[in-house]
């Protein structure tokens, strides 16, 4: 028998510039039904989930629930609607008491006259924990008397007082313990009892598959299949997330690993609050693959590695046995860093892309301290002209440049400042096709004119088909670690990535 | 609803105001424009017609003055007698604003002055109190611009004495004798059988101040008196609500103070120290009260018993220099050296004398008429000279105000 | 409105609620409660101690804490104000110049119409224009640098000066009731319950901490920032023009400012709203706002009686102002940083747990 | 012309990407050129209206008189302008570093000097430590900084209400000696903000400190020598009005901070920092305030109008060059 659906969304678009998160994406959700929600980092989860829940706007497609067509602009209006959502990042605020963080921007509810009756939000935060079993948080304590997980539990609480038709949980999980879980899980349960639905979102599959009565897959922001109860298993959901198909490949086609023996680069037993103990040497001419989940800890590593932030314990040692503790001296020694927020980190948005190139080369273009004018605008110019950066003239602000070529000013400016080590942390990310191919081009000259470079990326197809060796993290520790060849697939590797 | 009605009650008065000093500004060509100026222009001009006629070769000049800020009881009558005379002596005047009270303002506003191309400068304290007259001394020497100070005393020896006495464009500085008057304030304390007073006065080093407490010490030895504690800082004494702190601040620390002092800047500090009083139910008996400088409601608190005796109506010095600048610009100056004028205060400790003074200066706004002044330049009346000057300036008192009516 | 005046019931039901809430609340809550209470006594109480023992003759007596007490009224409702507006992040310098137009225009109406109804008429009437002047450009401009308060403060007061042109401002004693002993308490208990119930009580309030705790949350759950902060820029001026009423009361008139000096003015409210958010862990922070207001009196009182230069106490508040921004910048780092390793000791439970 | 500007903005939402592109280009030239343009429109319409009274050769030694130390100043600060921030505590740091230095130099004028600048380097120091470390909100914390040593002042200044300054510095009074450190200090700042690293480094801050620290950038350091240099200048300019004052009292550079501010904001200098801050925007401000100022009082305007006239010219072209600028940026 089919139950009638609550929810149902047709080719939802949505896209971040070049990268398309969604694309035509059909959903469509059962009463009483848990639905799990699986896919590779990127691949449009979190997305779709904050459509429903107001906080993003789709590009295109609509949305009907219960068969008529909805459009929130805030989780506000989404939970008036009957949307609740639980996301990943904390959600409270310290300074309050746990009744006011559990009803923010509903006190309307207990105000009379204009004043907000405590004792009736109160009451009424009691009532909301007890319903999801948590009665022992007393309501009047102030927030940051609390520990995470108690935390969270008050956004599941704020989520379920309402009794949401659907309930969204987005990575929520792997922030709780097994108590904590047990009360996530009790009130799916409930939600299920109520003929509500639950849209249930997480990477560890046996938690999904306890707890779901079915689960979509995505990939590429589409919908690739939904399977149901019996047929869930681990290994076919795993085969489903991967294989996602590329436009036309244009990653390296030799598969001679080869690269000097000579270790120029390596981090030993570095561990901190995102990593325990890992190590990696990197050697000359190497490209060495970091992958994982997103959360796996492997953009902290990159920061690590380029001195940017402090391990607890371990140390980065470059060749000449110099430790690498902040990121001059890593510039001193020819390392170079693209960060993956590009636009705050990796370039200065309000500069000039002259000046830019220039930034890190500035100390040694000068002579007692003053910088001739025109060594600048030759450095600029020439790897301008090297990257084909598409611009008026070097004088242009970054701001004005697409993604892509903002890539290649940071490509520029660290080849300018002759790093012999780049440590690329995604690439490619919302780069257009035709840019990402030079990029790739451009690892291999690097390669082949015996500079190395560390690639962290989310997308398995580009580690695999760039890599010489690739390092995949699981939750801040390294699991295994895979030399290239033609075999490698990504269903092996996502075994280890989740 | 309420705030609707004052909200727009508001505005009309925001806009009146706001058209009112506008207008003023107009006809005085000035901002400093109080009623009491006003009034004194309007006086000023037809006295003009009438002194026009009798002073056909008066040569027309321009004043520039340093704009004094809002009106109180002792720069209020001051300006106004001064814009008063001005016209008199067939003249004109310009302000200029001080952007902050030091040197570098000071001497910014002299030159916003001679680069608004006037004749002669008036100064108040400002080039003593933040020293800086030799500058301005030099400017006006090398830009050929008069200028006078009062409430300005510079003693020979002093570098000041010589940096202004052998200048040919310096005219005149017109000061009181300080000592006299803190003396006499303290003095009537000490009648009164007052033992511990406190002291609000200037910051010390300023050489008024210095005067003034060198008065105070004088009578505190002789009548066996003690200083407390004295309240200096200028940015609470330069302020009614300042006043009114110093006072409890005063009532607070010091339980057996039975007199205070207000040795200068009573027409800012004063309302605020009776407030104090008033609130605290101090002040009629238990605490006397004397003080320098005139205040707009003297006559009240003389009459509530809360002021003892005040002294002040120091308002003529400029108006001696606006004389003698416009006797040497007509070319018959009364004197080649630079003059160093000492004028009188005026004593007022009983109601009566406060009546008197509100009656024939705060409310007509002059001491001496526009006749009086025209016939202060020689072109108009060539019997006038320095002894008649002299005696002019010796004779200032209240009688003599109230006997030239 | 928030601070609408049927607070007043609501007022008495806030005291009510303190009390009631106060029996069935944990160990926990009791315990925080005292500390609070000792918090709030304690802190004034020691800076007062130290010029007792300092110079006992003058200070250990009630008239002292008095005079002490009434000076602090008007600093204090000022900073009151400025609780809200300062939690959305804007420090609003240009009060003190709101303050001495609205007392001058106050002044000049009291004489005009010769009734001491004048002065609330002026300074409310300005806090209001000004306040809804400053609400407008903020939601305008989208940045409340303090560049633009600068230029605020340097309007107001040449705007001041002009209007005030050469008018005395002075009051005479007849239209002072306002600054007198019932009137500024009547104001200071008055405005104090307001403000506690609308801290206490209003969806203004809750929504104005959201905004100050986590900024991305209030989006996320729809609450305007444009909204608030003019809501908080209001109450700013509504209670800076209250402040004014009384202050050219209390004096019995003001002096036209120029420039920036009027800063000075904001200055202690400022340092005493820094004291309240330092408290506001252990105690309501309008209480924690009149401490701090209270402690700074107490010592520039204190260096007048103890002969020292009252303008040491710039020095003093200066370097307290300082000291407080500092150390609120560190522990917010710490918890930062804890709230970071939480996270993540929480996620690798979890692993051992599963 | 601002009016026009505004219209344009207005417009926004109908013009095509090329006329886009255009009105852009426009809006960055208008923000280029406008203080060289309020500077012409200023002298014409002052010269028009005192029919050419501001034009002598004595007001163009006093504009230069009065702006020289504004100039001086503004210099000083446009290393932490290039980073978007500002040393509100000029005022009472110039004050008790030229007491103090008056104090000293009767005995040893050289010693006086040096004392003078010392200790504005150190307050620099301490605020640069401050500014670094903890980076409080700029404004505040120079704000709270200007009170501490405001009020250490009357203290300093003992018993006098003005400290006399010796002849030996008095002497070197003249406009000779100003002119030429002026152009000295200009060229030395010129120099250094344009042509060195740590120049580029500022702006760079300006720009996003993240971002700079990525590119080697030490930001600690380079805030720290920013607020130094301020603090060191400010001791020049406590020296140089020592100098033309003859005295130095608590009244010295009063309100220092804010004419500086007024000058910056005349002459366009973005309050954001970044490579927009363009020193030629503080000579012009500074020239520009000055003209203002004399051609108000000998048009005989009334006296504190001069203030407000100077108040709503600083909104207005704050509102207008912030507005305008955003426009530009977010494209």
């Amino acid at each position: 028998m089919k139950n009638k659906t609550v929810l149902s969304a047709s080719n939802i678009c949505k896209s971040f510039g070049p990268t398309k998160a969604l694309q035509s994406f059909n959903f469509e959700l059962e009463e009483g039904e848990v639905r799990g929600l699986i896919g590779e980092n990127g691949s449009g989860k979190s997305t779709f989930s904050s459509i429903l829940s107001g906080l993003l706007e789709s590009d295109t497609g609509e949305i009907y629930l219960e068969d008529k067509p909805y459009k929130v602009a805030s989780s506000r209006e989404a939970a008036a609607k009957g949307i609740a959502m639980i996301v990943q990042e904390i959600g409270t605020i310290d300074q309050v008491s746990v009744a006011s963080n559990l009803f923010i921007n509903r006190e309307q509810i207990f105000t009379k006259l204009g004043c907000i009756n405590h004792q009736k939000m109160q009451i009424a935060a009691k009532e909301a924990l007890e319903k999801i079993g948590a009665d022992y948080i007393d309501p009047q304590l102030r927030t940051e008397l609390l520990n995470l997980e108690e935390r969270k539990l008050i956004e599941i609480a704020r989520a379920m007082y309402f009794n949401p038709k659907i309930l969204i949980i987005d990575e929520t999980s792997n922030a709780l313990s097994t108590k904590g879980r047990q009360v996530l899980y009790q009130s799916i349960k409930s939600v299920k009892e109520r003929g509500g639905s639950v849209l249930f979102i997480t990477h560890d599959l046996e938690e999904l598959i306890t707890v779901c009565d079915s689960v979509t897959i995505m990939r590429d922001g589409k919908y690739i299949e939904t399977l149901f109860k019996e047929d869930m298993q681990i290994k076919k959901l795993r085969e489903l997330m991967v294989g996602r198909e590329i436009a036309d490949n244009f990653y390296r086609t030799d598969f001679d690993s080869s690269y000097s023996d000579e270790v120029i680069f390596q981090a030993k037993h570095i561990s901190s609050v995102d990593l325990n103990d890992i190590s990696l040497a990197l050697h000359q001419g190497e490209i060495l693959g970091i992958g994982g989940l997103a959360e796996c800890g492997m953009h902290e590593l990159g920061r690590v590695l380029f001195g940017l932030d402090k391990p607890d314990s371990g140390e980065v040692i470059i060749r000449n046995n110099t430790q690498i503790n902040n990121p001059r001296k890593a510039i001193a020694n020819g390392i170079g860093y693209l960060s993956k927020n590009r636009d705050t980190e990796a370039i200065i948005i309000k500069f000039s892309v002259k000046d830019n190139i220039c930034l890190p080369t500035l100390k040694k273009m000068s002579k007692y301290t003053f910088i001739p004018p025109q060594r600048e605008k030759e450095l600029s110019s020439k790897w301008s002209e090297e990257l084909s950066i598409k611009m008026r003239s070097d004088e242009q602000l970054c701001n004005q440049l697409s993604g892509g070529n903002k890539q290649k000013v940071v490509l520029a400016k660290w080849m300018g400042n002759d790093s012999k080590i780049l440590i690329m942390d995604c690439p490619t990310r919302g780069i257009d096709i035709g840019v990402k191919e030079n990029i790739y081009k451009l690892m291999m000259q690097f390669k082949k004119e015996g500079r190395s470079v560390i690639m962290i990326s989310e997308e398995l197809p580009e580690l695999i088909g760039m890599s010489d060796r690739m390092i995949i993290l699981k939750d801040g520790a390294a699991v295994c670690e895979i030399n290239r060849s033609p075999s490698v697939t990504e269903h092996q590797i996502i075994q280890y990535m989740i | 609803m309420k705030k609707l009605i004052s909200a727009a009650l508001v505005v009309t008065m925001l806009a009146g105001s706001l058209v009112g000093c506008s207008k003023s500004a107009e006809n005085t060509g000035s901002s400093a424009a109080s009623e009491v100026a006003i009034e004194a222009t309007s006086e000023s001009t037809d006295s003009e017609a009438a002194t026009k006629e009798a002073t056909k070769e008066a040569v027309a000049w321009k004043v520039g003055l340093i704009d004094p800020g809002p009106y109180n009881a002792t720069s209020g009558p001051l300006f106004a007698q001064l814009e008063l005379t001005i016209n008199a002596l067939n003249g004109t005047f310009t302000y200029v604003t001080m952007e902050s009270n030091s040197a570098e303002a000071t001497i910014n506003a002299v030159k916003n002055l001679i680069a608004a191309d006037v004749d002669a400068i008036i100064l108040s304290n400002q080039a003593l109190k933040y020293g800086c007259m030799a500058e301005v001394a030099d400017l006006c020497e090398e830009s050929e611009v008069y200028w006078s100070m009062f409430w300005t005393k510079i003693v020979e020896g002093e570098p000041n004495y010589e940096a202004c006495m052998n200048k040919k464009y310096f005219v005149s500085t017109t000061f009181e004798d300080d000592v006299e008057s803190a003396y006499f304030c303290t003095s009537t304390l000490g009648k009164l059988g007052v033992k511990n007073i406190c002291e609000i006065g200037f910051p010390s080093g300023n050489t008024t101040g210095d005067m003034r407490d060198a008065g105070i010490n004088k009578a505190l030895d002789e009548f066996g008196m003690k200083l407390l504690a004295a309240e200096r800082d200028e940015t609470v004494t330069r302020s009614a609500e300042g006043g009114a702190i110093a006072g409890s601040r005063f009532l607070s620390s010091y339980p057996e103070m039975d007199g205070i002092v207000v040795a200068g800047m009573s027409q800012y500090v004063l309302s605020g120290l009776v407030e104090t009083l008033k609130s605290q139910k101090k002040g009629i008996d238990d605490i006397q009260v004397a003080a320098i400088d005139f205040h707009e409601f003297q006559k009240e608190y003389l009459e509530e018993g809360y002021l003892d005796a005040i002294i002040g109506g120091h308002i003529e010095g400029p108006t001696y220099s606006a004389i003698l600048i416009a006797n040497r610009i007509n070319g018959t100056s009364l004197s080649e050296e630079p003059m160093l004028i000492q004028d009188n205060f005026i004593k007022l400790s009983s109601k009566e004398e406060a009546e008197r003074w509100d009656e024939y200066v705060a409310e007509d706004g002059y001491i001496y008429s526009p006749e009086e002044i025209a016939n202060c330049l020689v072109v108009n009346n060539p019997d006038f000279n320095l002894e008649v000057f002299q005696k002019m300036i010796d004779d200032y008192s209240l009688e003599d105000i109230v006997a030239r009516r | 409105m928030p601070e609408d005046n049927m607070g007043q019931e609501c007022g008495i039901a806030a005291l009510l609620d303190i009390r009631g809430g106060f029996r069935m609340r944990s160990k926990q809550q009791i315990k925080a409660f005292i500390a609070g209470t000792l918090y709030f006594i304690m802190i004034p109480a020691a800076t007062y101690l130290i010029f007792v023992c300092l110079r006992p003759a003058s200070f250990l007596n009630y008239n002292s804490i008095r005079l002490i007490f009434e000076q602090s009224i008007y600093v204090c409702i000022l900073a009151w104000g400025m609780i809200f507006s300062m939690k959305a992040g804007d420090n609003d310098l240009s009060l003190g110049a709101e303050r001495i137009l609205g007392c001058i225009i106050g002044i000049l109406i009291a004489k005009e119409i010769k009734s001491f109804v004048g002065i609330p008429i002026g300074c409310i009437g300005v806090g209001i224009i000004v306040g809804g002047l400053k609400a407008f450009t903020n939601s305008a401009i989208k940045m409340t640098s303090i560049i633009f308060r600068i230029a605020y403060t340097l309007i107001l007061s040449s705007a001041g000066a002009i209007i005030a042109g050469n008018k005395s401002l002075t009051l005479s004693s007849k239209y002072t009731i306002l600054g007198k002993a019932p009137w500024c308490y009547v104001f200071f208990i008055v405005l104090g319950i307001t403000l506690l119930v609308v801290e206490k009580y209003s969806v203004f309030s809750a929504h104005c901490k959201v905004l100050s705790g986590n900024e991305k949350l209030a989006k996320d759950s729809g609450i305007s920032k444009e909204k608030t902060t003019a809501i908080a820029i209001m109450i700013s001026s509504a209670y800076c023009a209250i402040s004014g009423v009384i202050a050219c009361s209390f004096g019995a008139g003001t002096a036209s400012s120029t420039g920036l000096d009027s800063f000075k003015l904001v200055f202690p409210a400022m340092i005493a709203v820094h004291v309240g958010f330092a408290l506001e862990k252990h105690i309501n922070i309008v209480f924690g706002v009149f401490a701090g207001v209270m402690i700074t009196n107490t010592i520039s009182t204190g260096l007048i009686s103890l002969g020292l230069a009252s303008e040491l106490k710039d020095t003093f508040m200066g370097f307290f102002l300082i000291c407080l921004m500092i150390t609120s910048v560190v522990t917010a780092r710490h918890s930062e940083e804890r709230a970071r390793r939480e996270v993540k000791a929480a996620g690798k439970k979890n692993i051992v747990n599963t | 012309m601002s009016g026009f500007l505004v219209e344009k903005q207005k417009g926004e939402g109908l013009v095509s990407a090329a006329q886009y592109e255009k009105s852009r280009r426009l809006r960055m030239l208008f923000l280029d050129i406008f203080p060289f343009i309020g500077l012409i429109f200023v002298l014409i319409f002052f010269g028009i209206v005192t029919k050419g009274g501001i034009y002598s050769w004595y007001n163009v030694k006093s504009v230069f008189s009065q702006s020289f130390l504004f100039i001086i100043g503004g210099l000083g600060v446009s290393f932490l302008l290039a980073q978007g921030s500002f040393d509100l505590s000029m005022a009472s740091v110039i004050a008790l570093s030229a007491i103090l230095g008056a104090r000293i130099a009767p005995f040893n004028t050289a010693l006086g000097v040096f004392v003078t600048i010392g200790v504005a380097t150190l307050i620099g120091l301490l605020n640069g430590l401050i500014y670094s470390e903890f980076n409080l909100n700029t404004w505040i914390h120079g704000l709270a900084i200007n009170f501490m040593f405001g009020g250490l002042l009357y203290t300093a200044m003992g018993k006098v209400s003005n400290v006399p300054v010796v002849k030996s510095l008095t002497n070197l009074n003249n406009p000779i000696n100003e002119v030429a450190i002026l152009i000295i200090v200009s060229i030395i700042v010129i120099f250094v903000f344009n042509y060195t690293v740590f120049g580029k480094h500022c702006k760079a801050i300006g720009g996003g400190v993240k971002a700079s620290e990525q590119s080697g950038v030490n930001v600690k350091r380079v805030k720290m020598i920013a607020f130094v240099i301020s603090g060191f200048i400010a001791g020049i300019v406590a020296v140089l009005s020592m100098i033309r004052n003859g005295a130095a009292s608590d009244g010295t550079g009063n309100m220092f901070h804010f004419n500086v501010m007024v000058c910056m904001v005349l002459g366009g200098v973005p309050v954001t920092g970044g490579t927009a801050v363009k020193l030629r925007g503080i000579f012009i401000g500074a020239i520009t305030v000055t003209i203002i100022t004399i051609g108000m009082v000998s048009w005989g305007i009334s006296a504190r109008a001069q203030e407000l006239v100077k108040g709503i010219l600083f909104v207005a072209i704050l509102v207008i060059t912030t507005k305008i600028r955003n426009s530009v940026d977010h494209i």
